[in-house]
């Protein structure tokens, strides 16, 4: 589904992914766990096309997509659910929503995505910039279920919500993932992350310093007291 | 970096000591200069201080005013009207103009300082076009359109006259030194801090506890207060004062020297300030299409340094957070 | 104060123009410099055995940027003698720097009255006209030959306008006739709908003062509001001037103005100089074309009157107010105490002669002066033409 | 004050605020929608009315000048926003900068093409007449502005409210980054409302040409209008810049002709109050 | 590093304690109507100086709008709210940030373009009259540095003074927020998510951080990660639509079967 290899990023001068490799395979959860400031962000926007990788290649379905610009990925069956929410402000939660469908006859409707998150539903023709922040992030999930993707990117997407919803995202992302969707998450929440993921990637300094399943991962103290700082 | 408990020792930043290299450099040269250069040298150095009072409010405070010729206008219409008329001399001219130009500021200020953005560039200019109307209009005072001519430059009791152009030189670079000086000051106070933070985010700042709206007018009015000075000078400079001087374009002109030196950099203003009077100019005794390269030049210099000449060598843009 | 020098002696004698060349304004600098390098083309930029030479610096009709030109004139090139400048502002603020420079200076365009009136400088001699002068004579010809008793005035509100409209009001109510009505249009007008539809309809005429854009946009929007046919136009000189004119459609048929020239007028000067301007520049002369021409010669003459001694600035000076000729395309001229030109001022009419509009002259006063036929010291004690003088009694 | 004196006032006021709409939806479309304060629109006007007075001396047709003038601008702005603008997105000091060096050589270039001696465009027979009313004089032209204006501001609603369109524009707006990341394809959405606004900002020079005429320095002597329009009515707002515009066409139609001499103040103090009052105009948001 | 010196309440203005109320933070029947949505719904919540408290709540119940009409960033559409016995309902933002109010922002709010010591610096003059000075540079001023920088190793960014806000990533940023909210020593502190984008060890930090404050500091925090905030607080007060459900220690909020199946989940 989504191969990345050696890649490297950059702000300006600083080097922030430095040759970093990865592989998603199709109906499969991958996770990223890492401290803060480690290049989690920078890794999500180097496959969207936000930040291009200034080295390495980025392939989706087969195709190398690495210079492609954002909308064409998403086109190709990409979505993010981008690290702080990011929702249109002045669209309501409708819109926002509308925008981002990319052909009527998907599995994910307008309907669908309120069934999923009643309160967007309560909310629909609200301005996004006054929904709550949980709200908000609901809404940037549903955003990116719109576009009837194939890869999920999601960066931190249970970031303040409440202990119910954190475990109904994690609901949704099982779900998600029966139907055959493959998802990149990126999450500090150590239990949700642990317990959807089919494989663990840890990032620090831009690198990739462990990879396990989950469980093998749980049992591991030296590297979660080192790269997690949990003990 | 260094990351003791003390402060950073208070070092001259390079900036200031370019500036500092760049005055005393045209204070040496211009007894060798040639009349026509020293005249635009002299206008530049007035001018530059007129735009570096706009960056007090562009570049620091982020509130990008288009009426700024209203203060430099009504300072030097004051000039004009005293001396030709009273026959007032530099000492009473300066007071009552700066006076007039902060007066009006504040009274401004109170009408602006709460709209932001455009805006904030949209009622200042309206309130620039209220200030150009008047000095058309009122024209037993400012004699309307035809302007008022042969304002005469001030003696300063020490002997020789400013009527020379070089003597007036020094004098008008002196002070707008001394201007620069004051604001770079200022800029660098914790006041100043205060103003960036307000740029940036307004709401964070008044959770801090900043009163925002009387930082923001504060800013305001010292800002009008050192273009009323540049207006000062720019009258006696002149030797004429109209219309001319009050109108948008004037303060669409200032705007563009600000902010194509690079807006939050006093130094840069000032080079803008200086490359524009000089462009204009100079191009235009070569041809006659001169509107046509200012123009390019504009938008050459644009994308080479989307943030000013002087920007391209300071921090990161403020992000479109 | 640079005393004459065998070395200065030996240089080109130079001239240095103030024109509008870009901005709002431009066409009309475009005419000034093409008049004037007409007539210095003609003499092959030689005169009294010294090669001329024009330096012409852009005004972009800014009074400020004028200033900053002229003192580059001044001071860098050195001219000999400065002219040109459009703005009454512009002439205003030459006067003290001719005066401080003791430069021999040229006003073909600026017509504003006080430049040679109350405020006359030493150095500064008018080549051109001032407001009034053809006004005077408008107002009393048409109170006289066309018998108009009422009109209502319509002008651009600013000195030009106030001028061009005063002198007319003057002779007019001199002369029994009365203005009913005085409409003021603000510079910054494009519209003149809200005024045009103001005009009181029991004027005999309405007497308009526009220029360039706004002239255009007047007599367009004066027909389109439906009066044109019932209510007869009359205006200054520039309502009509040729800078417009070619622009105009049979709305400005019948338009009756008054101005020290007309493209149209029939002596051997001008025939000579408005071809030979229509070849040059491709258009028929306006009177800025013709004044600056006019004033490129006078500055010749005098520079040869003085044997090409052009150092000696108050010779210069002397000679550039001695200068009286008759043939030149306006007709002759002298100049008066004040350094303003006594010329003839001509009635004009538009028509349409081989299907183009034009300025047919049909009355023609001599050797007028801007005093008209007043005393030119009781003339002087009035005040200057304003919005609101002369006062109004019939509005 | 005669009631004939008022209707034909607030008839003039109205035709007069039409051709500003046309003027500032275009600018209040750029601005709104790119955060961009295009100070290149009052050339775009200019350029309108001279590309039309040149279609209309070679072909005579005036449906031709209006369609000729709105496509050449419509390029030209395609042109500034592809090659230039986009380049500097969301540096709005960068920008408004940039269109001034646009304002300038449009300005410099019409004078180079076009000579700077103003011109009004002929208008077609049809088009020339007066409707008479009992006393009442209204001339053709000024309704036809009145119906064209109206039939523009009607079908910018639609799309811009109504649409999916709509509200892709406004979420390229809100996050052109994130627009992208949900699959917009933002520049050329961006492409299309800078030609829009061009074009109807070109449609009204060249229907103004008709009666305000063509000549250098309409450019920056309509920009203010346009400005005070769309900041009156409030940012990017279509209502906004519907009521903007009637009520400055009426404010400087009635200043104009009952206090004349306050001209220089009827339009800019009544602004600067409504801003010192309601800081984002009448319908803007903040 | 000596944190509790640099944390010890010192408020310029010192306010007269309110007459026989004792609480520092006091909210009588405060109400929050958007149009007609009534986001905050007749509150009251009395919380003594030195308290720690917690509030939750299900996602857009109101708690950040609470803390915006605390504040005054949002004008309260009825009710009282008390400071420190004093009546700060009409009172502006900042206003109540000199009476010792400090508040952190669920969706980071600092300075971008700034660095990372100058943010601080912000914070650290904005009660006291220095900052109208202009006639000095600010570099001459070297206790406000040094307490800028106390404050920032206080959470963990002493290493990136130098560095420009908005290279940080999204968590040196969260942390960020609390050393503005902390540099102007409060004496009621509103925690909006302070841990909200942290990594768990990062979270451990302000976690150990909040509890380290001065004991006289009043904290309320608004915290979704229940671990952390019932590790912290002894006090919980949970909101629904707007309205107060359940008030009390944390072991009773905890058990309250309401919470747990609103809020909690299990
Ligand atoms: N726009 C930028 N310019 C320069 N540097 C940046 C920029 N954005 C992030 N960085 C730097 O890149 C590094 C990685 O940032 P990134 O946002 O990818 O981290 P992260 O792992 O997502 O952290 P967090 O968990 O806090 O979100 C950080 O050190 C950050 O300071
Ligand atoms: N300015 C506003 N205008 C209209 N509605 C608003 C506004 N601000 C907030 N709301 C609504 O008020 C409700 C409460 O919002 P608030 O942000 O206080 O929730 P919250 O409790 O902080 O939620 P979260 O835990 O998700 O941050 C939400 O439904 C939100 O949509
Ligand atoms: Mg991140
Ligand atoms: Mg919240």
């Amino acid at each position: 589904m989504l191969e990345l290899s050696d890649l490297h990023t950059y702000y300006g001068e600083s080097h922030v992914l430095q040759g970093l490799t990865l592989s998603v395979r199709p109906g499969e959860i991958v996770t990223i766990l890492g401290r803060n400031g480690m290049g989690k962000t920078t890794l999500m926007r180097s496959i969207i096309g936000f930040t291009p990788p200034r080295r390495g290649r980025v392939c989706f379905k087969g195709d190398d997509v690495t210079r492609w610009p954002p909308f064409r990925m998403v086109e190709h069956g990409m979505a993010l659910v981008p690290q702080g929410r990011r929702v249109f402000a002045s669209l309501t939660v409708r819109e926002n929503l509308e925008v981002a469908r990319q052909s009527r006859t998907g599995q994910w409707t307008l309907p669908r995505v309120l069934e999923l998150f009643p309160r967007l539903g309560d909310r629909a023709t609200n301005r996004a910039n006054k929904l709550s922040g949980g709200e908000q992030q609901m809404l940037a999930i549903g955003r990116a279920l719109m576009s009837d993707p194939d890869l999920l990117l999601m960066d931190e997407p249970t970031e303040g919500l409440a202990p119910l919803l954190v475990r109904e995202v994690g609901r949704v992302i099982a779900g998600l993932k029966r139907e055959g969707l493959s998802i990149l998450l990126v999450e500090q929440n150590l239990p949700l992350a642990l317990s959807v993921a089919d494989r663990v990637h840890i990032l620090s300094r831009g690198q990739i310093v462990h990879s396990s399943g989950p469980a093998e991962l749980m049992a591991n103290e030296t590297v979660k007291a080192r790269y997690l700082g949990v003990a | 970096m260094s990351s003791g408990l003390a402060a950073p020792a208070p070092t001259l930043d390079r900036k200031v000591v370019a500036g500092f290299a760049a005055l005393t450099l045209a204070g040496v040269l211009a007894p060798a200069l040639p009349a026509y250069p020293l005249t635009l040298l002299t206008q530049a150095a007035i001018v530059a201080v007129l735009a570096m009072s706009l960056d007090i409010l562009l570049g620091y405070t982020g509130l990008p005013s288009l009426g700024h010729a209203a203060y430099f206008g009504i300072a030097a219409y004051t000039v004009a009207i005293l001396a030709t008329e009273r026959q007032m001399g530099l000492a009473g001219c300066l007071v009552a103009a700066l006076l007039l130009a902060t007066a009006t500021a504040a009274l401004f200020g109170v009408l602006a300082i709460r709209a932001t953005g455009t805006y904030f560039l949209m009622i200042t200019l309206a309130l620039g076009m209220v200030v150009w109307g008047l000095a058309f209009r009122w024209v037993s005072m400012t004699k309307g359109d035809n302007g008022i001519a042969g304002v005469p430059r001030p003696g300063l009791g020490l002997g020789w006259s400013l009527a020379e152009p070089l003597p007036f030189f020094y004098f008008a670079l002196l002070a707008a030194a001394l201007a620069w000086a004051a604001m770079g000051v200022l800029v660098r106070s914790p006041f100043g801090l205060g103003l960036k933070g307000i740029r940036e985010s307004e709401s964070r700042m008044r959770a801090l506890g900043y009163n925002v709206w009387l930082h923001k007018y504060l800013a305001f009015v010292i800002s009008g207060f050192f273009a009323g000075f540049a207006g000062v000078l720019w009258a006696y400079y002149n030797g004429f004062v109209g219309p001319a001087d009050v109108q948008l374009v004037t303060s669409v002109e200032t705007l563009l020297m600000a902010a194509l030196g690079g807006p939050g950099t006093l130094a840069g203003s000032a080079l803008g300030a200086v490359a524009i009077v000089f462009l204009k100019n100079f191009v235009s005794v070569y041809t006659k299409r001169w509107l046509l390269i200012l123009g390019a030049v504009y938008i050459g210099v644009i994308l080479w340094a989307p943030r000013g000449v002087l920007g391209a060598f300071t921090r990161e843009p403020r992000g479109a957070r | 104060a640079v005393p004459p020098t065998a070395h200065a002696q030996g240089g080109p004698i130079k001239i240095g123009l103030l024109a509008p060349l870009t901005g709002a304004a431009s066409a009309l600098g475009k005419d000034m410099l093409n008049g004037t390098e007409l007539y210095l083309d003609g003499i092959g930029f030689q005169a009294a055995g010294r090669k001329v030479e024009l330096i012409v610096e852009d005004t972009e009709g800014n009074t400020a940027t004028a200033l900053t030109k002229a003192r580059k004139l001044v001071e860098q090139d050195k001219v000999h003698v400065l002219t040109g400048g459009l703005l009454a502002s512009t002439g205003y603020a030459l006067h003290p720097l001719a005066e401080a420079q003791r430069i021999p200076t040229t006003y073909p365009v600026m017509s504003s009255d006080d430049l040679t009136q109350r405020k006359p400088a030493k150095w500064v001699v008018r080549t051109g006209w001032n407001s009034s002068q053809s006004m005077h004579v408008f107002g009393e010809w048409v109170a006289k030959t066309l018998k108009y008793k009422r009109i209502v005035t319509i002008g651009l509100d600013y000195a030009f306008g106030w001028e061009s409209v005063g002198g007319f009001q003057r002779t007019f109510e001199d002369n029994g006739g009365q203005v009913i009505q005085k409409i003021w249009t603000p510079l910054n007008t494009n519209d003149f709908a809200p005024f045009v539809t103001q005009i009181k309809r029991e004027a005999d005429a309405v007497f308009a003062v526009f220029f360039g854009r706004a002239a255009l946009q007047f007599v367009k929007q004066y027909e389109t509001a439906g009066l044109k046919g019932r209510v007869p136009l009359l205006g200054n000189g520039t309502t009509t001037d040729e800078s417009v004119l070619p622009q105009m459609g049979d709305e400005a048929l019948g338009i009756m103005t008054a101005l020290h020239y007309s493209a149209a007028l029939d002596n051997p000067a001008n025939q000579k100089f408005a071809k030979a301007f229509e070849a040059k520049a491709g258009k028929i002369p306006s009177y800025y074309a013709e004044t600056c021409y006019t004033n490129a010669r006078w500055i010749v003459e005098a520079v040869k009157a003085i044997g090409g001694r052009v150092e000696d600035r108050e010779a210069l000076l002397a000679a550039l107010r001695r200068v009286e000729l008759r043939d030149f395309p306006r007709g002759p001229v002298s100049i008066d105490r004040w350094g303003n030109p006594v010329q003839n001022i001509y009635v004009r009419r538009v028509d349409k002669v081989g299907g183009k509009l034009q300025n047919s002259v049909i009355a023609t006063f001599p050797a007028v002066s801007q005093f008209w036929k007043y005393d030119p010291d009781e003339y002087l004690k009035q005040p200057l033409y304003t919005r609101d003088h002369p006062p109004c009694p019939h509005c | 004050m005669t009631a004939e004196f008022w209707i034909i006032q607030t008839f003039n006021g109205l035709s007069y605020g039409a051709l500003l709409f046309l003027l500032a939806s275009g600018l209040s479309l750029i601005f709104g929608v790119m955060r961009i304060v295009n100070l290149a629109h009052g050339s775009y006007f200019m350029l309108g009315g001279y590309v039309g007075l040149s279609v209309v001396w070679r072909t005579g047709s005036f449906t031709a000048a209006l369609v000729a003038g709105a496509v050449a601008i419509a390029l030209i702005g395609i042109g500034m926003e592809r090659l230039f603008l986009r380049r500097l997105s969301g540096q709005t000091l960068g920008q408004v900068l940039m269109t001034i060096g646009f304002a300038l050589m449009f300005q410099d270039l019409a004078l180079l093409i076009w000579g700077g001696d103003p011109y009004t465009i002929p208008l077609p027979a049809a088009l020339q007449g007066i409707v008479t009313a009992g006393a009442l004089r209204f001339p053709t032209y000024r309704i036809f502005i009145i119906v064209v204006a109206t039939l523009v501001g009607a079908a910018l609603w639609i799309v811009l409210d109504r649409t999916r369109v709509g509200a892709m524009i406004r979420a390229a707006v809100d996050d052109r980054e994130m627009a992208q990341g949900v699959g917009i394809h933002v520049p050329v959405v961006s492409l299309g409302v800078f030609a829009l606004g061009a074009a109807l900002a070109a449609l009204g020079g060249v229907i103004g040409g008709g009666f305000l005429g063509v000549y250098p320095g309409a450019d920056f002597e309509v920009l203010p209008y346009a400005f005070v329009v769309v900041i009156v009515g409030g940012l990017g707002s279509l209502p906004g810049a519907m009521v903007g515009s009637l009520l400055v066409g009426l404010l400087d139609n009635f200043g104009k002709a009952l206090f004349p001499e306050l001209s220089y103040f009827t339009l800019f103090a009544p602004m600067a109050l409504i801003l010192a009052l309601r800081p984002t105009g009448l319908f803007g948001r903040a | 590093m000596d944190q509790t010196r640099v944390m010890r309440a010192s408020v310029v203005e010192e306010a007269s304690p309110g007459p026989a109320t004792g609480y520092a933070l006091e909210l009588r029947s405060v109400s929050k109507a958007f149009g007609g949505l009534r986001a905050v719904d007749d509150v009251a919540l009395a919380v003594r100086a030195g308290e720690r408290r917690a509030l939750i709540g299900p996602n857009g119940a109101g708690k950040t709008t609470l803390f915006n009409v605390i504040s005054g960033e949002l004008p309260a559409s009825s009710g009282t709210i008390m400071l420190f016995g004093r009546d700060v309902t009409r009172a502006a933002v900042h206003r109540r940030a000199a009476l010792g109010l400090a508040r952190t922002f669920q969706i980071t709010n600092v300075f971008p373009s700034l660095t990372v010591l100058e943010n601080c610096l912000l914070a650290v003059q904005a009660l006291s009259p220095v900052k109208l000075a202009m006639h000095r540079p600010l570099g001459r001023y070297a206790d406000l540095h040094a307490h800028a920088r106390t404050t920032l190793e206080a959470v963990g960014l002493g290493g990136r003074a130098g560095a420009i806000v908005q290279h940080l990533s999204h968590g040196e940023q969260r942390q960020l927020e609390i050393a503005l909210a902390l540099a102007g020593r409060p004496r009621v502190l509103l925690l909006d998510e302070p841990t909200a984008g942290l990594s768990p060890a990062e979270s451990q930090l302000m976690a150990g951080l909040i509890k380290r404050l001065d004991p006289a500091m009043t904290v309320l925090m608004i915290e979704h990660d229940m671990d952390i905030a019932l590790e912290i607080v002894q006090h919980v007060t949970v909101l629904h639509y707007g309205r107060v459900i359940a008030d009390g220690t944390r072991e009773a909020v905890k058990a309250n079967p309401l919470v747990r199946e609103i809020y909690l989940g299990a």
